[in-house]
């Protein structure tokens, strides 16, 4: 069932661009069908894992490397899969309509259900390799969303940066689950929660939380890495709800929360998760006071937010880890709200700056409602679900390991998210209506549109006010982060405590700062460039590019000598420095041995050689090389190789010709390379010939095995009819090397004849070239 | 022998390289066909050489008669030629078609598929 | 005897000889390429199924025995790259029908690409080591002249560069060969490794690794290996698509093979030495190849860098050399051909349609030509190690295999280039598909169907080989136990009991 | 080249070298000689002809275009591998039958030959069809 929960979505995605024509106006409502459908088998699946004995899947696919199709649905993976499939469906009902007639619609929809399939793999996936599959498709899915308005180059840069950090951040995760796989002996997930993982894979624990943790950093866009959210602010807004505020980002935390009782409670995961998530979080909520666009505005605000749940997971105790589930589940709620009312408000007034919007509520009054709920849940006021998750976290903070610093930095958050939620959901509809043309005459729009943000809002104020039922509904979720069975009790009211004053503290300081928002807006956007690692980012890129050029201009450089001395260089150092190291050169041979005539014909080639090479007369040098090649066949004749001899004699007459022919054409000899240039290469030659007389030395001087040759002898006459040993070797014994060989020169037959023959601007053959398809780049 | 003959590869092998560094298309072209040259002679030597007595099995008789050159590198190398020969004589037609295209011998000039 | 052995070299000669006959008649060539490379295609599914079923294949030539004849060998390695072979062979050769114009034709085009095959088929096959030299030069002498075929002036500047490092490269193996069987008097390759296995003494073993660094550098030309890759970038992007598309996809692995088959059959000392020489040649091969590509503006020049950074991770795998990480090589590198090979032939539409390869005047085509932006995505995302496509699980078998070895810089290298290759691929993505086509470029011109079924093709085979990683990657990995363990290999060969 | 002297020769040494060829060709197996060889010495005549006379004459006395030579040759020695196949042998497995000449006793005739036969034409067609389009060059 999982499987086909997951495969329907990409079925879907395949489907989608034909539907999407066809069906016109009604299509964000038929594709709404499918999460819907979704969203309520998974909630039938609930009391299974409520029972301890959640739906499992498990299919073999690539068993040599540890990957399976495993699929679990207990508590934190339904919970999940209920937020991406309840506010997917929103998300596409609402696309249909914010999107429609755009000629991209359907390819909008593709890799919207991509998305939320993927994202459905990574809740459900129980094999780290699996999750990592789905992960990664996730992060391929939001390029191509983040990119959907690709005609503009701002919304390319974007894509291409989100997809590098978190691209870049997965790899590192890929080589952590391999580590904590490898270490732990099973990639299944389910079997590695029980056992105590950190402990077993002792050495390698660190390093494995070190990449997965940069893998969930990247993703839930953690500092360092937080810019590229903001920026991805580019997508159309129905992914930016859905993507970058309520599931893709808290792919990251949910890993976190899934590995937990794994690989948490060490003193390394509370300072650095905790670390991380700190900064993050008070990054976040003062870099969101900056922003006038009302999506930057929001996504500052998550970055925040996806910090308190670090931090709340670093924090790792029962409650905070309590505190975290539920937070993740309010913050979906109103965050999707928000967005999607940002959404509405930049359909219909054409702006997205907040100091250009004000007063809407006449003309928007369901949208304005919608936006209020979602920002006073967000502002964490009573009787909202923000309200609750906001006390358990300040309990959290209050009870957990860091003191009063902690304390405060949870409270910077909680106050930052009542400056943002007045500043998104409040002020665009409250006060002085600006004298805008369209920002004036802005009026409500379709139901499709504002069902997504109303139903959100109502079930923010549902959650808090059925508060009971939901703290029993998220406690699966919760025990799976703890690793062991908890009760959640969830409550409005939790008497006059520490929290609660916190709560009114934070509410009045946000308050003053809603106040004073314009002064503080312009004291920090001069601040904002230089904490936007942004910057760093692009000058990686650039730095990268330079390095790129320079080094391919080096190596590249279009130099054929170059080109030849690098790789007999290599040869010289790879063999000649294992000839030194491993044997050093032999010298075993009989000098006595040597007949004058043999060192005769040896100096006759030598000199012939060196003719070749100083004569300044091409047909002088041609001769030399062919008397070297006559000198050779001399060689061939005096030690028994008659055959050889004779065919060297005849094919060096030949190639003497076919030079004469050729040179005829080409140019006399120029001195080009300078004296310094050709001292060089004098010793390289010299290094090389060296070289090779030292190999041929010491093979002589180490025989390791007698040659085969005997046998040929044995039946080269009984058995393959012939005396001439040599021939019949070539005929019969090795006859495929024959038949390779005259292939070889019947293609190089065909070669000569086409490039003689054949040229761009030979008129005798056929038509010329049509200059289109030359391949001259003219 | 196998002394000499180990010096004179090695010259070969030198001027090959020598002139396979040249700037001049027509001198690579002649570095290339002296490599040839020093690989046959290569492994004729390696081989270990007997003088005079090829290894053709004398008339009427079963066996080759001990002690005879030995006969496989010497297929090796006639293979080694023949390939060597049109692996030559298309390396001429391409620096001729080369030169007729490009206007020049000058290898330093010919950077062009490199840019 | 196995006559399924000679047919992936018979099919492509009978095809290039009866084109070559046919010099006359375009229309019979064109039809004898298109159905030698589909028979091809069948004779190597068959092969593949054969060798998967009843294990390493022989097929001694001529009858003579092993190791004095030729001996034709098809492990599940061998057998692969032969599938391999055939597939981009047949979409290459289709793609070439569209592509390739008259003029080339006529001066004996399709008659090369068949013997370009049969040589990298030859060289896949064979079991010694100076028939593997002969199928390097029918392979190469084929792919010289369809480099220079058409006879431009960039053609011929990279051709120059193409041939003289690759004739160097041939030198090199032959020297090598020489001396090994000055060493060994044997040129069968389970021989060889026989016979090697049984050296002790330190000075034998030393010569023998020597030898071995000879075919590094001769086999490492042919791959692409850092420093040694210089005649690649200089001359790919030179001749028609197509041209390229079959190169990139076949011969630097031919390369690869090599290296892999005789450094796991033959080459079996020092291991440590040979692994700290892999991995560093295999991570500089990789960032410079990457930053080489990441550095380009031209399409089929920057994925031709890639073609560098990938060998990297192909040399990786046997550098580890563990059971997992010579799987992950084998599947590497079939899944990089394929998906390079794809690419290619991308770009090739690509300037079909606008007339240039440039990215900085490419654009739109994610609207004009919706079919051909997905068809790239497949293949580029997959390069890109993208899961689940092949190049994923490429790319973590070779990290698992690199964490488990302890090799911690190969594997940080190996990722960070992997994010560079994500990296470029988008650059092609956002530059020629999704930013709108710069005012002063050329709309897009003719219709262009049959010139994406190939591509089609190649992309459904890097789904399947994705999405059916189970058995894709279980046949590679039986390849890996194989050359991990080659004693069946030698015994089979040799014909022994093992 | 024009040279009386070297065109009176081509036309003598033609027939000349066309049967020392054959004769080069048909003690290959048991002596010096062989496919290869008798290939370049048959090429000879024809490819002195074209220095001689130029490529366009010595194409007409050929005939036929040197390059279906290449494929014919190929073809035979291709043949000659695939005929042990067809006896249900291994690729390139020798198949030997003999031919009584009078007065010269049985002669050995195999597929080895047949390959060699290959070879020799193959290498003929190669050899002049380097050497014509070279001549040809403008």
């Amino acid at each position: 069932m999982l499987l086909a929960a997951i495969g329907s979505g990409f079925v879907m995605a395949l489907l989608a661009p034909g539907l999407t024509r066809r069906l016109g106006r009604a299509a964000g409502w038929v594709f709404a069908i499918l999460p819907v459908t979704l969203t309520l088998l998974f909630a039938g699946a609930w009391s299974a894992a409520a029972d301890g004995a959640p739906i499992t899947t498990t299919l073999a696919w690539v068993p040599e490397l540890g990957l399976s199709l495993s699929f679990r649905a207990d508590g934190l993976s339904l919970l999940f899969a209920l937020l991406i499939t309840g506010i997917g469906a929103l998300v596409v009902l609402y696309g249909g309509s914010y999107l429609h007639g755009d000629r991209d619609l359907g390819r909008f929809y593709s890799w919207l259900f991509v998305f939320m399939a993927a994202m459905l793999g990574v809740a459900l996936a129980d094999n780290l390799l699996l999750l990592f599959v789905f992960w990664e498709l996730t992060s391929l899915s939001s390029y191509m969303l983040i990119g959907f308005g690709h005609d503009r180059a701002p919304a390319r840069q974007a894509a291409l940066q989100a997809l590098l950090i978190t691209g870049g951040g997965g790899l590192a995760l890929l080589a952590g689950l391999v580590l904590l796989g490898v270490g732990a002996g099973t990639f299944e997930i389910s079997a590695l929660l029980g056992q105590g993982a950190a402990a077993r894979i002792d050495p390698l624990y660190v390093p494995a939380v070190g990449l997965i943790l940069v893998g969930a950093f990247t993703k839930s866009a953690q500092f360092p890495f937080h810019f590229w959210l903001p920026n991805a602010m580019e997508a159309p807004t129905p992914i930016s709800a859905y993507l970058h505020s309520a599931t893709m980002v808290k792919a990251g935390v949910y890993l976190l929360l899934r590995l937990s009782p794994a690989l948490g409670g060490t003193e390394l995961w509370t300072l650095v998760v905790g670390g991380v998530g700190a900064t993050t979080m008070v990054l976040g909520a003062v870099l969101a006071l900056a922003q006038t666009d009302l999506k930057r505005l929001l996504a500052y605000s998550t970055v925040s937010a996806l910090g308190l749940l670090t931090l709340l997971i670093g924090i790792g105790t029962p409650r905070a880890l309590e505190a975290a589930v539920v937070f993740l589940l309010a913050h979906a709620l109103y965050k999707g709200a928000l967005f999607l009312v940002a959404g509405i408000l930049d359909h219909e007034t054409g702006t997205r700056d907040i100091t250009r919007l004000g007063g809407l509520w006449r003309g928007l009054p369901i949208t304005a409602a919608a936006a209020g709920g979602a920002a006073l849940s967000m502002a964490g006021l009573p009787p909202l679900f923000g309200f609750i998750s906001k006390e358990l976290a300040y309990e959290a903070a209050l009870a957990g390991p860091g003191g009063p610093a902690l304390i405060a930095v949870v409270v910077i958050a909680g106050i930052g998210f009542v400056v943002v939620a007045a500043q998104v959901g409040l002020a665009p509809f409250w006060g002085r209506r600006p004298t805008d043309e369209g920002v004036a005459h802005a009026h409500e729009p379709g139901v499709s549109l504002w069902l997504g943000p109303m139903i959100l809002s109502l079930a923010s104020l549902g959650a808090g006010v059925f508060a009971g039922a939901v703290g029993g509904w998220v406690g699966p979720a919760v025990a799976s982060a703890t690793g062991t069975p908890v009760t959640v009790r969830l409550a409005l009211w939790h008497g006059l405590n520490p929290a609660l004053w916190l709560s009114l503290l934070t509410l009045a300081v946000g308050g003053l700062l809603f106040a004073a928002r314009r002064p503080i807006r312009n004291g920090l956007s001069r601040l904002n460039p230089v904490l936007g690692a942004d910057l760093g980012f692009q000058a990686g890129l650039g730095g990268l590019n330079a390095v790129a050029q320079a080094q391919t201009r080096f190596f590249q450089n279009g130099y054929l000598r170059f080109y030849l001395l690098m790789v007999v260089a290599t040869t010289i150092l790879l063999v000649g420095g294992t000839l030194v190291s491993q044997i050093g050169v032999g010298w075993p041979l009989d000098v006595l041995d040597v007949q004058a005539h043999e060192v005769v014909f040896g100096g006759l080639i030598l000199v012939a050689a060196l003719v070749a090479i100083t004569s300044r007369s091409r047909l002088s040098a041609i001769a030399a090389l062919g008397a070297a090649g006559f000198g050779v066949s001399l060689i061939y004749l005096w030690y028994g190789a008659p055959d050889l001899a004779m065919t060297q004699f005849l094919i060096e007459s030949l190639t003497v010709i076919l030079f004469v022919l050729v040179f005829y054409h080409l140019p006399h000899f120029t001195r080009l390379s300078s004296p310094g240039a050709r001292a060089r290469d004098i010793v390289i030659a010299l290094l090389a010939g060296g070289l090779m007389t030292a190999l041929v030395l010491t093979v002589l001087a180490v025989p390791l095995f007698p040659s085969i040759s005997g046998y040929y002898g044995a039946v080269s006459a009984a058995e393959a009819h012939g005396r001439n040993v040599v021939n019949v070797i070539l005929v019969d014994f090795r006859g495929l090397d024959t038949l390779g060989e005259i292939t070889v020169l019947g293609i190089a037959a065909t070669g000569v004849y086409a490039l003689l023959k054949l040229h761009p601007r030979n008129p005798a053959v056929g038509p010329v070239y049509d200059s289109a398809r030359s391949e001259d780049g003219s | 022998m196998e002394i000499v003959l180990a010096f004179v590869i090695g010259g070969l092998y030198a001027a090959a390289v020598y002139m396979l560094l040249r700037r001049s298309l027509v001198k690579m072209l002649i570095g290339l066909a002296l490599l040839s040259h020093a690989a046959n002679l290569l492994i004729f030597a390696v081989a270990r050489l007997t003088r005079g007595r090829p290894p053709i099995i004398s008339l009427g008789a079963e066996d080759l008669a001990s002690p005879y050159a030995d006969p496989l590198p010497q297929a090796l190398i006639l293979t080694s030629i023949v390939i060597s020969f049109g692996v030559m004589a298309f390396a001429l037609a391409l620096a001729y078609r080369t030169y007729r295209t490009t206007g020049t011998d000058d290898l330093d000039a010919m950077r062009g598929s490199d840019r | 005897m196995s006559l399924v052995l000679i047919l992936p070299i018979v099919i492509p000669m009978l095809s290039g000889v009866s084109i070559l006959l046919a010099f006359r008649s375009r229309v019979a060539q064109r039809f004898l390429s298109l159905a030698g490379t589909a028979a091809l295609t069948l004779a190597a599914v068959l092969l593949l199924a054969e060798v998967s079923q009843t294990g390493i294949r022989v097929d001694r030539i001529g009858d003579w025995p092993a190791p004095y004849g030729i001996t034709l060998v098809a492990d599940l390695f061998s057998a692969l790259m032969i599938v391999l072979t055939a597939v981009i062979g047949l979409a290459v050769a289709f793609y070439s029908l569209v592509s390739i114009d008259q003029r080339r034709e006529t001066f004996g085009y399709h008659a090369l690409y068949q013997f370009l095959l049969m040589g990298v088929c030859g060289a896949f096959l064979t079991g010694d080591l100076f028939n593997l030299y002969v199928w390097f030069e029918v392979m190469l002498m084929a792919s010289f002249v369809l480099m220079a075929l058409g006879a431009e002036r960039r053609q011929m500047e990279g051709a120059i560069k193409y041939v003289t490092l690759n004739l160097l490269s041939s030198a090199l193996f032959l020297a090598a060969l020489g001396l090994l069987y000055g060493a060994a008097g044997t040129l069968n390759m389970a021989d060889l490794a026989r016979k090697f296995a049984s050296l002790t003494d330190a000075p034998s073993q030393g010569l023998v690794t020597t030898l071995a660094m000879l075919f590094l550098v001769a086999f490492g030309i042919k791959a692409g290996l850092f420093p040694m890759f210089f005649w690649l970038p200089a001359s790919y992007h030179t001749p028609p698509a197509a041209v390229t598309a079959i190169f990139s996809g076949l011969l630097t692995k031919v390369g690869v093979y090599a290296l892999i088959r005789v450094f796991t059959l033959i080459f079996v000392h020092h291991t440590e030495l040979m692994r700290t020489v892999f991995l560093t040649l295999a991570a500089l091969t990789m960032v410079v190849g990457v930053l080489g590509a990441v550095a380009q503006y031209d399409f089929r020049r920057l994925l031709a860098f890639h073609i560098i950074s990938q060998i990297g991770y192909a040399l990786m795998g046997l550098g580890l050399g563990s059971a997992l990480a010579l799987s992950g090589a084998v599947y590497f590198i079939f899944h990089v051909a394929i998906a390079k090979t794809a690419l290619f032939l991308v770009s090739g539409l690509a300037r079909q349609l606008h007339g240039t390869y440039d990215l900085k005047q490419l654009g739109g085509l994610y609207r004009s030509q919706p079919w051909l932006a997905l068809l790239f995505l497949v293949p580029a995302f997959s390069l890109a190690g993208l899961p689940p496509l092949s190049g994923f699980f490429a790319k973590l078998s070779l990290v698992r295999a690199g964490l488990e070895a302890g090799e911690y810089v190969s594997v940080v290298v190996a990722l960070a280039v992997s994010l560079l290759t994500l990296f470029s691929m988008i650059k092609i993505w956002v530059e020629a598909f999704w930013k709108p086509l710069p005012a002063g470029s050329a709309p897009a011109s003719s219709a262009v169907k049959g010139w994406l079924a190939p591509i089609a093709a190649l992309a459904l085979v890097t789904v399947a080989i994705g999405l059916g990683a189970g058995p894709a990657f279980g046949l590679a990995a039986r390849a890996g136990a194989q050359l991990l363990d080659p004693t069946t290999y030698i015994a089979t060969v040799l014909a022994e009991a093992p | 080249m024009n040279s009386l002297i070297l065109q009176t020769t081509t036309r003598y040494l033609l027939p000349l070298l066309l049967l020392f060829s054959i004769f080069l060709f048909g003690r290959g197996h048991n002596e010096p000689g062989g496919g290869f060889v008798a290939g370049l010495v048959a090429a000879a005549p024809f490819a002195l002809y074209s220095i001689a006379f130029g490529a366009r004459e010595a194409r007409r006395v050929l005939r036929i275009d040197p390059r279906w030579f290449i494929g014919f040759g190929l073809l035979v020695a291709l043949t000659a591998g695939l005929l042990g196949v067809l006896l249900g042998r291994p690729f390139f497995s020798g198949v030997w039958t003999y031919l009584v000449v009078p007065g010269l006793g049985p002669i050995d005739l195999g597929t080895p030959m047949l390959f060699d036969l290959g070879v020799y034409v193959g290498v003929f067609g190669v050899t002049l069809t380097i050497i014509f389009a070279m001549e040809e060059a403008d």
